[in-house]
């Protein structure tokens, strides 16, 4: 019965609506946007009543909000959290930034092109996104999830290769000292 | 050899950072021995930038300085170019420009009673304070089209005049602001926990004071009488009629008096400026952006912000790009020097409450 | 043989309804934190999902034997100190009578004190193996305040024992039921105390200070997510129920039927979720002198009012 | 304020008879010193003209002139003056004495120049890195940097942005809207 | 037969040092079989009541077995034949074997004797061989060696002259050096003697059990002897005290009118003892020094215990006697174990232990559950029993003070485990293996003890019982306790097999559970992969949070800690150093020629006050 196919489905199902409404955010505010994290977070937007909740390590955590641009500092923080972080487990980009660079394009030290990098599930345009906006993009998030299209971490698996040479390129020698990593 | 202390790195994915920063912690047992802050994850170069761009884009990169408090970091750089380009700014966009900065430290002291109140765990002055500094980013936004980044003051004045009965809902704003200030008198300081967490904790020694560059509240807060807005004063800060808060104690419980304060302090300054607002032009017109060349020379301005002294030095080589944009940010001498300084003794569980009284911002810091 | 399986399906269902009764309170004390907060808050079953959520993780990572034993020891507190407190009050409702007594026979107040260590210890252990040191710290915090609200909870309990002669929870329900008082009005200073020490015991604030998220980055729990973390989660709330549990039996004449039950606990749960509402966090030393001050002061009062009345 | 400018300008120049002064309105002057003198100017400042906040630390770079510019702005909280002074350094050999002990916040400001411009501050105690991690390119605030050649180097951008196209008029076009002409508005 | 067995331990010592000279391997084999054939014959062959006469020097030595000093010796036996198995490769590659096979084997020999003798002059004499055998274990090796020997030394002469005085003044007013003499004829001493008598005897073994405030030595001494033989130090030598201690207690203090204040007095001791040490234990960063003051706080349990002396009490200290020599000989083995393999017992220096050494850790894990006093192991019992005993008996505020110690006793218990096998691996221990089956098997079985005896305490109880009835107490059994069941006279029940069947079927319910649930997606990774904020770790930076380990609880008890007895006492052996001047000489590091001092130093005393009291 286990393996039957029709049941596996429901099951999924079930799985997938439970994790559409809880996603633990990973504290980690890696840009601008992270101001209007806590708007969003808080008395007015109230992200909780749709099960958007805090998470103070990866471990714990769903979804990592890149809220704005990337240094390359920072991404290499960011890449080695994210590879902590527990499957299923989501990418929300915010603002322009992630997504072309925005107003840092030609900024030596910000990456351009978030998807390079990380597997990215969900962009959110602006800059930065205004709360409404971070709403409607963790929305989106929840129908992605609901429809089981949010497998940006098998994605990421799969084509680790590609991803650690992207890596690799901006940050040599920081990925080769990294201890044994996750998925 | 492997060290003895434990090493404990607060930051850059931790609840208790403020912002994108690390403050690498040795402890022993759970006394800090040592610490280092370290920067530079949020470094984007702008004065590399600025070099690049014009004069007039300069003003949308330069209010990204520092997130939660974007205006006075405008509120300099067109001061500056005003200073080197000689250009006069209308009496009412200055009025303007005032409300602006005073409702932008509204803005970052509510923000601020969210963090230190988060550091300490009580996470419903945190949830109040951020909900009620949303309508202060209403205002904004109605003012100014933004909700964080105004791009609102630039060189000559002001980007667009007041809209319609915009003073009214600043008023009522300021009204509703003033009941909930009691609400969290009661919650936080008159909350015996709260006091026993930051009386005597965080304490900035009198003697570090001059070699730290110590500025703003924390300066305020170990008794020295020192704001910009009287010491050198700007726009229309010697028209009004206002206090500067000082408080005895240097520690995390005196810098929290004067924040609350002055965020009393703002609300006289904003009716005060209601009150005497002029009428007429509200910015001087400047040349074709594209061709908009300021004359050679510098200028360093400063202005005190939520967290304090902010200062902008410009250079103009007499071309139509900046030679050189540089800021000093209140966070860039308490957040490194300052703290790396006074955390060695304490406890771990007051760093990040001590960070937030210094009233650390990243961005600020590495630019 | 049918009376063990009887028993061992009453036991399960026992676990059954601490783990619904508790995770519904997680739920419900999240909505009223929304509401203070001036927001919505959860629905009252989003604890549901994020047990859920976490049980259907699909990767994860352990760091060792102990890793996975923590967790299990967690449990095994729960779920014995669950089984050794009587759920319902003997006496009620024939119907009832029978139901969830467990292994309620076969412990005792002394017993539960130390076996309501034992998950502690072992989560400790699980913690340390991480190597992570925000879980080490967390649990020297958590241990020491264990240490500072134990003194007052055990005097409020010896003043209990001096008075009734036993040590037996069964016998302190019975005796409520025959002299018809409740015990926190037979020895009100006993049960101020063992409430003030129910305020470390469930660690909300002020003495949330073992997973203070802007200290430690949530302590102990730190490396555990998926499965782990579910784990924890549904033996927290077994546990908060299986001490509420305790407290209504203890000091609140028990409960006849499952409504009063959820009644009484509720209102109990909320003297430690309404004051965390409103308070920031002790430092470790403050919390553990704070319980060695007034909660200890009135804990030998209760000792002093047993032996003289 | 001008006669408090002129007696500080007169105590300055009695010590250090090489210093080159600059008047502006306002409360600003100027200094300019050589770099060997800077301690000594910064410390009698310090101690002895009621200079006692270091406000800031600039750094310009004159590629053209082949020097780099420091400027120590101090403030003096009793007399309400702000001094600027300025240094330059030969852009080959950039070495200056660092000034930590006058001002410990200055350790900051030099840990940031010697990594944004490559000058080295004798006897200055801090890590190697600041703000950039594995730099392995010239300096990045000098002038001869070119960040935009960099990020074509190290990074990708957008396809589709790379002809710099005025995506406005493409956005006008779709929406059938006409593009908001500020400098209309707002430029003489 | 006793005496036998005596002379075999006797010439075995003498013969495992000579073997030890031709060659260590025969010295090995000599020293097993000097210890495992006597015990064997111990266990086979003595009976309890057997009685020999001994004349020599005039005087007559009489040595028999009495259910008590049977208990007691199951102990010694047991332990030593465990302690022996693991010494052997303990001792290997060690400095000063054969001497140290010569004292542990007169050690064992003289507590036995300790234990048959039944008059107090071959009472004394085993003493001082057990007090001088130790002693020299103490300054076998280690650092501070002078400081330490010189302390116990100290304390040990106290300890000895006291109870000198005890024996010349009872033999004086009774004439007789019989036990069951002095102890039936009390009533016909004087009231002054009837006081003085018990109070000099307590201290005299108040010195060896490490009651407060003669416990200074105890902490020193017992790390610093090899781990090998602190197991047997603290786990049956320092009984040796509580065993006297239990003589006089139901003997003589029983006959006095006021005996109720002294009881009272020595239980407040006790319990200071138990929560004072646990303090210290947990301010301590070596293991040896923490297990040493625990030890020293156990003490202070069965100290009150005995001094309670009521049924429960006596009993819940007895079990508590036996309980402690196995968990506590269990951890000073795992000690002794880490000591071997990594050459360093600071908790500060090692860390990340548990997946190189597992059997040490989890014969670990069980013993400090034990010591914990957490149910369903044995450490329960003693402690259900023993606060059920006191709340019966009033001592409401002595519980709530041995609540306070047992709960702080947590923080040592977590300090240890984390100290040596949680925590970061580093590359530095990589090398570190388990330790040699020899030494695994013992500790491994004393915690397996545990185990048995936390369910099933009956086993023990039933010789507790016999030694209890011998000592006047009524039988227990059925009254307190019954198969894996522990009740009181008010009522009180712990069934212990259900609780145990409980505990297991959770435990392995959950275990398997997560053990199982999503195994393929669950993957090991090394310690050095932990959410340190996304940060990389330098190499030299260390992860694991070891110094100062519970500095939270110790602002917390900040306070308290300041005014250390210790201190005091560390005065006060300063003022000491100067007038031992002249011993410090004799420390020539021989133990040959230390013995013959002590023992020419001893008879001289010996005459001396013979003669002082006529």
């Amino acid at each position: 019965m286990y393996n039957d196919k029709n049941s596996k489905k429901i099951v999924e199902t079930i799985q997938n609506w439970a994790r559409s409404h809880s996603i633990w955010v990973l504290a980690y505010g890696t840009g601008c946007g992270a101001i209007e994290i806590s708007p969003t977070m808080t008395s007015r937007y109230d992200a909780e009543r749709l099960g958007f909740r805090g998470a103070a390590t990866p471990r714990q955590a769903d979804v990592m909000l890149i809220t704005g641009y990337l240094t390359v500092k920072t991404v290499k923080r960011v890449v080695r959290v994210y590879e902590q972080m527990q499957s299923p487990k989501y990418v929300v980009g915010f603002g322009s930034c992630t997504i072309n660079g925005g107003m840092y394009y030609d900024s030596y030290n910000t990456i351009n092109l978030l998807d390079r990098y990380l597997p990215v599930d969900v962009y959110i345009n602006g800059c930065m996104p205004r709360p409404e906006a971070v709403l409607a993009g963790l929305s989106k998030l929840q129908q992605i999830i609901r429809e089981g299209n949010a497998n940006g971490a098998e994605k990421y698996l799969e084509n680790l290769a590609w991803y650690k040479e992207n890596q690799r390129k901006i940050a040599p020698n920081w990925i080769a000292k990294a201890p044994d990593l996750n998925w | 050899m492997r060290e003895k202390a434990t090493t404990i790195y607060l930051g850059p994915q931790h609840p208790g950072i403020t912002g994108n920063m690390m403050v690498r912690l040795k402890v022993i047992g759970d006394t800090i021995v040592s610490a280092q802050t370290e920067v530079g994850y949020l470094h984007r170069a702008f004065e590399k930038l600025q070099e690049r761009r014009n004069w007039l884009q300069g003003f949308t990169l330069m209010c990204r300085f520092c997130v939660p408090e974007s205006d006075p970091m405008e509120n300099v750089y067109a001061r500056s170019v005003e200073a080197i380009d000689g250009r006069e700014v209308p009496e009412r966009g200055k009025y303007i420009r005032v409300m602006v900065l005073e409702l932008a430290r509204i803005a970052t002291q509510l923000m601020w009673y969210a963090g230190q109140n988060g550091s300490l765990g009580l996470y419903t002055m945190g949830q109040w304070s951020i909900g009620d500094r949303d309508y202060i980013l209403d205002l904004f936004e109605e003012l100014t089209g933004g909700r964080v980044y105004h791009m609102y003051q630039w060189p000559g004045g002001v980007r667009r005049d007041l809209p319609e009965g915009f003073t009214d809902k600043v008023l009522r704003t300021l009204d509703y602001l003033e009941k909930r200030l009691k609400d969290y008198d009661d919650l936080m300081f008159a909350n015996s926990i709260f006091q026993k967490r930051t009386q005597g904790v965080g304490i900035v020694p009198k003697e570090n004071i001059i070699e730290h560059g110590v500025v703003g509240p924390v300066l305020r807060g170990a008794g020295i009488r020192s704001d910009i807005r009287i010491d050198e004063p700007y726009e229309v800060y010697d028209k009004l009629d206002f206090e500067i808060p000082t408080q005895e104690g240097s520690d995390i419980w005196a810098r929290a008096l004067v924040r609350r304060a002055e965020v009393h302090q703002s609300i006289r300054i904003i009716r005060q400026v209601i009150d005497q607002m002029p009428s007429g032009e509200y910015f001087n017109k400047f040349p074709n952006p594209l061709k908009w060349i300021v004359p050679a020379g510098d200028a360093y301005v400063r202005v005190e912000s939520g967290r304090g002294e902010v200062g902008f030095y410009a250079v103009s080589d007499g071309t139509i790009h900046p030679r050189r944009m540089h800021l000093r940010g209140a966070a860039y001498v308490h957040a490194i020097t300052l703290l790396e300084s006074i955390l060695p003794g304490q406890n771990i569980a007051d760093v990040s409450a001590i960070m937030n009284s210094l009233g650390t911002c990243a961005p600020e810091i590495e630019r | 043989m049918e009376y063990i399986l009887i028993k061992v399906l009453e036991a399960m269902a026992t676990f059954v309804l601490a783990f619904i009764v508790g995770m519904t309170y997680g739920g419900v004390v999240r909505k009223i934190t929304g509401r203070v907060h001036n927001r919505l808050g959860p629905p009252w079953y989003q604890n549901f999902i994020d047990a859920f959520k976490l049980f259907s993780k699909t990767r994860g990572i352990h760091h060792g034997a102990m890793h996975f034993l923590g967790a299990a020891f967690l449990m095994v507190t729960s779920v014995v100190s669950l089984m050794i407190i009587p759920i319902l009050a003997p006496g009620g409702h024939a119907w009832y009578n029978s139901w969830f007594t467990n292994l309620n026979f076969n412990g005792d107040l002394i017993f539960l004190i130390y076996i309501m260590t034992f998950g502690p210890l072992g989560m400790a252990m699980g913690a340390g193996q991480t190597g992570n040191p925000n879980s080490s710290i967390g649990v020297t915090r958590g241990l020491s305040q264990m240490v500072g609200f134990e003194i007052p909870w055990v005097m409020a309990l010896v003043a209990l024992m001096i008075t009734y002669k036993t040590t037996s929870i069964v016998d302190f329900m019975n005796i409520q039921r025959e002299t018809g008082t409740w015990l926190m009005f037979a020895n009100p200073f006993a049960f101020i105390a063992a409430v003030l020490a129910m305020l470390g015991m469930f660690r909300y604030s002020p003495f949330d200070i073992v997973g203070a998220p802007t200290e430690l980055a949530s302590g102990p729990v730190s490396e555990n997510g998926g499965k782990f973390l579910f784990t924890m989660m549904s033996s927290g709330s077994v546990f908060t129920f299986a001490k509420l549990v305790l407290y209504v039996d203890l000091f609140m004449g028990g409960a006849n039927n499952l409504i009063m039950l959820v009644v009484k606990t509720f209102l109990l749960y909320m003297i430690p979720v309404l004051y965390g509402i409103v308070s920031p966090r002790y430092r470790t030393e403050q919390a553990v002198r704070w319980f060695w001050g007034w909660p200890t002061f009135i804990g030998l009062l209760a000792i002093l009012y047993a032996v003289m009345f | 304020m001008k006669e408090i400018k002129d007696k500080m300008i007169a105590q300055i120049k009695a010590v250090f008879p090489e210093a080159v002064n600059k008047d502006y309105d306002g409360n600003r002057l100027d200094l300019t010193v050589n770099k060997e003198a800077v301690p000594s100017v910064l410390l009698y400042l310090k101690d002895s003209m009621g200079f006692r906040h270091l406000s800031h630390i600039a750094y310009v770079d004159w590629i053209e002139q082949g020097e780099f510019e420091l400027v120590y702005i101090l403030w003096s909280p009793l007399d309400k003056v702000k001094l600027y002074v300025h240094t330059r350094i030969n852009r080959e050999n950039p070495v200056i004495e660092n000034i930590d002990m006058i001002w410990r916040q200055a350790n900051t400001y030099e840990r940031e120049i010697r990594e944004m411009l490559g000058i080295e501050f004798t006897g200055l105690v801090a890590p190697d890195e600041f703000i950039l991690e594995d730099w392995d390119d010239i300096p990045p605030f000098r002038k001869d940097f070119d960040t935009l050649e960099y990020v074509n180097r190290t990074f990708w951008h957008r396809p589709g942005r790379e002809d710099a196209q005025d995506v406005r008029s493409t956005i006008s076009e779709r929406s059938g809207e006409e593009i908001p002409d500020f400098a209309k508005k707002y430029s003489r | 037969m006793l005496t036998l067995i005596l002379l075999l331990f006797l010439g075995g010592a003498i013969v495992t040092w000579l073997g030890n000279k031709l060659s260590p391997v025969v010295g090995d084999l000599l020293f097993l079989a000097t210890i495992i054939i006597p015990a064997g014959m111990f266990f086979t062959g003595v009976t309890v009541g057997e009685v020999t006469h001994l004349h020599a020097l005039g005087l007559t030595l009489t040595w028999g077995l009495t259910p008590l000093s049977y208990l007691f010796s199951m102990i010694v036996v047991g332990l030593g034949i465990l302690l022996a198995i693991y010494a052997v490769p303990f001792m290997k590659g060690k400095q000063k074997t054969g001497a140290f096979y010569f004292n542990f084997t007169l050690s064992v020999m003289s507590m036995l004797g300790i234990l048959v003798s039944k008059d107090w002059v071959s009472f004394f004499i085993f003493w001082e061989i057990m007090t001088w055998s130790s002693y020299l274990m103490v300054v076998l090796n280690g650092k501070d060696v002078q400081r330490v020997g010189i302390k116990y030394f100290v304390f040990s002469a106290i300890g000895a002259y006291a109870m000198l005085m005890a024996m010349v003044i009872m033999n004086s007013q009774l004439g007789s050096f019989l036990l069951a003499d002095t102890f039936n004829n009390f009533q016909h001493l004087t009231t002054g003697n009837q006081i003085l008598i018990p109070i000099l005897l307590l201290v005299a073994f108040g010195v060896k059990s490490a009651m407060m405030p003669l416990h200074v030595w105890a902490p020193d001494a017992y790390s610093n002897a090899p781990m090998a033989y602190t197991g047997l130090f603290s786990g049956a030598l320092s009984k040796m005290g509580i065993y006297g201690m239990v003589l006089v207690m139901v003997t003589m203090i029983n006959q006095l009118p006021e005996g109720t204040l002294i009881r009272d007095i020595i239980a407040w001791i006790g319990g200071f003892t138990a929560a004072a040490a646990t303090l210290w234990a947990i301010t301590q960063d070596d293991g040896k020094k923490l297990l040493a003051w625990s030890s020293v706080g156990q003490m202070g349990y069965i100290i009150v215990g005995v001094a309670i002396g009521t049924p429960l009490a006596m009993l819940a200290a007895m079990f508590l006697v036996v309980v402690h020599a196995m968990f506590k000989g269990s951890l000073f083995m795992v000690v002794g174990a880490i000591e071997k393999q990594t050459g360093t017992t600071n908790f500060t220096e090692i860390n990340g232990l548990i997946r190189k050494m597992p059997w040490t850790f989890i014969s670990a894990l069980i013993s400090v559950i034990a010591l914990a006093g957490i149910p369903p192991l044995a450490g329960f019992v003693s402690k259900w029993m023993l606060y059920e005993a006191l709340i019966q008996n009033n001592n409401y505020i002595l519980v709530i003070l041995l609540f306070f110690a047992s709960t702080a006793g947590f923080l040592y218990c977590y300090k240890f485990l984390h100290g040596y096998f949680l925590g970061q691996e580093e590359p530095e221990w990589a090398h570190v293996k388990e330790a040699p089956v020899a030494m695994v098997i013992p500790m491994v079985l004393l915690a397996l003890g545990n185990f048995v005896l936390g369910t099933f305490p009956q086993l023990i109880f039933k010789p507790i019982d016999a030694a209890m009835q011998f000592a006047g107490y009524d039988a227990t059994g059925g009254r307190l306790w019954g198969e894996s069941v522990l009740f009181t006279e008010w009522g009180d029940v712990v069934t212990l097999q259900p609780i145990l069947y409980a505990v297991l079927a959770v435990f392995v319910f959950f275990a398997l559970f997560l053990w199982f649930k999503g195994t393929k997606g669950t993957r090991y990774v090394s310690t050095k992969d932990i959410s340190t904020s996304g940060e990389l770790p330098k190499e030299w930076e260390n992860l694991t949070f070891k110094v100062n380990f519970m500095q939270p609880f110790e602002r917390a008890i900040e306070p308290f800690l300041k005014r250390q007895i210790d201190k005091y006492y560390t005065a006060f052996g300063n003022g000491m150093e100067a007038l031992f001047e002249f011993t410090r000489r004799i420390h020539t590091g021989n133990g040959q020629t230390y013995a013959i001092y002590a023992i020419l130093f001893l008879a001289l005393l010996l005459l001396f006050r013979v003669n002082l009291f006529g």
